[in-house]
């Protein structure tokens, strides 16, 4: 199971070079979005680990919160208000 | 008394989703669930989507099933595709965004059918503007101005399933 | 907790293919065409770890919070990347040059 | 047109309800798992911010009108000062006055399980104003602001 874990978050680092590098800021929005719905993984896995449900409260939550972050830097991208 | 109806009805999904949050059958949850249902569906009115009375035909589900195992098979194959087109040395790719024509009707199709095209193979929905869907394609095959075929490959498979479901 | 073998192929399966969605992120070349490689194999990955804890745990309150948020996950983040590529071509992003057709900047003119 | 497009908005419809319920069971539960009322109040906040994101603001505000937003956000801080208050009535300030319960049951905690219900709604409530207020303020360009910072 820790191997999982570390394969994971090396794939988070990964993803992290595109946020990093990316040349526009879509590439930047891409590359976090992936990284929020991996560390949903990653809760899951810890829940494995440890045998306690509440990580995957935590997996929730951070799906959840993932959304809402693309959701609002989708509406940034097209150049609106976010309550228009 | 249609109103009435829709309340029950919420009160019911709100205390069935609590049941499987908690999983348990504490006397004091199940009451806290109940509480709870009851104040979620008279002061925050209108949270549920409507038509949820569909939740309880039997076909539908049926049909369900149905769009969950032909949906399981394209997203394995989706999955196989992208590995294959990431690992080659050479990139195979050949992109493009062309137009697709759907037949359904509903919103909820629509929004199901765009979320099922974006999870198979090589293609993203982009924009949705009354039936017609703009799809992002990794590898365009057909030829371009052949919407008929480019419909069929892209939309065809699903637009059945999804049409019992919803509409 | 029961050990048996099913969880670790799920989770092993869902774990590849996080990582070749990692990879294509970085290999393709413009923005669409890695959001199609991230939204695929990422949101697969995910349910199929998700669905190795549920293997893993069977019906207890841990493998019934991991299938609703497998659920969550596979209804929101296609819409994620919907909106995304949309606001992307919005703002001005263009296509790879080796692209074929783009039928929305012919249609819309943004 | 009006939010954003209909994927989004038939989406969020689907799991606004489910956000509230979730964001619930961290509030009510928060004495025996991780979780407590700010983070449910932080969870129900933010479905009503997904709706305002995907719909737009008078959709949100039909969902959670505004006033009543603003009665939910003041009389939470007022539970909070009661309940503190009922402690005096047995000693101190936040003394416990209500009974223990068993072990690991939802009653089980004294005090704490209403003080987190009261934060829950102060913490939702004004996030979401806060939200509303914040998302009011015209985009302007740096250049205009500058101008009129010199002029």
């Amino acid at each position: 199971m820790h191997t999982f874990l570390l394969l994971l978050i090396i794939g988070t680092f990964l993803c992290l070079y595109r946020v990093a590098m990316g040349p526009t800021p879509p590439d930047r929005a891409v590359g976090i979005d992936t990284i929020g719905v991996m560390v949903v993984g990653i809760c899951g896995i810890f829940g494995i680990i440890t045998g306690q449900d509440f990580y995957l409260n935590v997996a929730i939550a951070w799906a959840l919160l993932s959304f809402l972050g693309t959701l609002a830097l989708a509406k940034y991208l097209e150049g609106r208000g976010f309550d228009e | 008394m249609e109103t009435l109806k829709r309340r029950l009805l919420d009160m019911l999904i709100i205390f069935v989703l609590w049941l499987l949050l908690t999983w348990s059958l504490d006397l004091q949850g199940v009451v806290a669930g109940a509480i709870l249902a009851v104040l979620f569906a008279l002061v925050l009115s209108r949270l549920l989507p409507p038509h949820v009375e569909r939740l309880f035909s039997p076909v539908r589900w049926f049909w369900a099933l149905m769009h969950i195992i032909s949906l399981a098979f394209w997203v394995v194959l989706a999955n196989f595709d992208v590995m294959y087109r990431v690992l080659h040395p050479n990139l195979p790719i050949r992109p493009g965004i062309v137009k697709v024509k759907t037949t359904l009707k509903s919103d909820e199709a629509k929004a199901f059918l765009a979320n099922s095209i974006t999870l198979t193979p090589g293609t993203l929905t982009i924009d949705i503007i009354d039936d017609w869907l703009y799809v992002h394609w990794i590898n365009v095959h057909e030829s371009l101005e052949d919407t008929e075929a480019i419909t069929r490959d892209i939309a065809g498979r699903f637009e059945v399933t999804l049409r019992r479901v919803f509409d | 907790m029961n050990s048996g073998v099913t969880p670790y192929i799920l989770i092993s399966i869902g774990v590849a293919f996080d990582l070749v969605g990692a990879i294509g992120l970085i290999r393709l070349p413009d923005v669409y065409n890695r959001l199609q490689a991230a939204t695929k194999c990422v949101t697969l990955g995910t349910a199929l770890i998700l669905l190795g804890v549920v293997a893993a745990s069977g019906w207890s309150a841990m493998g019934i919070k991991a299938l609703l948020a497998a659920v969550f996950v596979l209804w929101t983040s296609p819409t994620g990347s919907h909106a995304l590529a949309r606001g992307a071509h919005i703002a001005g992003v263009p296509l790879w040059s080796g692209s074929v057709i783009d039928k929305y900047k012919e249609d819309t003119g943004r | 047109m009006k939010g954003m497009t209909i994927i989004v908005k038939t989406i969020t419809d689907f799991v606004a309800a489910f956000i509230v319920v979730f964001g619930a069971y961290i509030v009510l539960y928060g004495h025996l798992t991780p979780g407590g009322g700010f983070a449910g109040g932080v969870i129900i906040a933010c479905a009503f911010i997904l709706l305002m994101l995907a719909h737009g603001r008078e959709v949100a505000f039909a969902r959670l009108p505004e006033r009543a937003a603003h009665i939910m956000d003041s009389s939470g801080a007022l539970a909070f000062l009661i309940i503190g208050w009922l402690g005096v009535t047995g000693g101190f300030f936040f003394l416990n006055v209500f009974g223990r319960g068993d072990m690991f049951r939802l009653l089980s905690s004294g005090m704490i399980l209403p003080l987190n219900i009261a934060i829950a709604f102060k913490v939702g409530s004004s996030l979401f104003l806060v939200f509303a207020a914040l998302a009011m303020f015209r985009r302007r360009s740096f250049r205009a602001m500058i101008e009129e910072e010199l002029s």
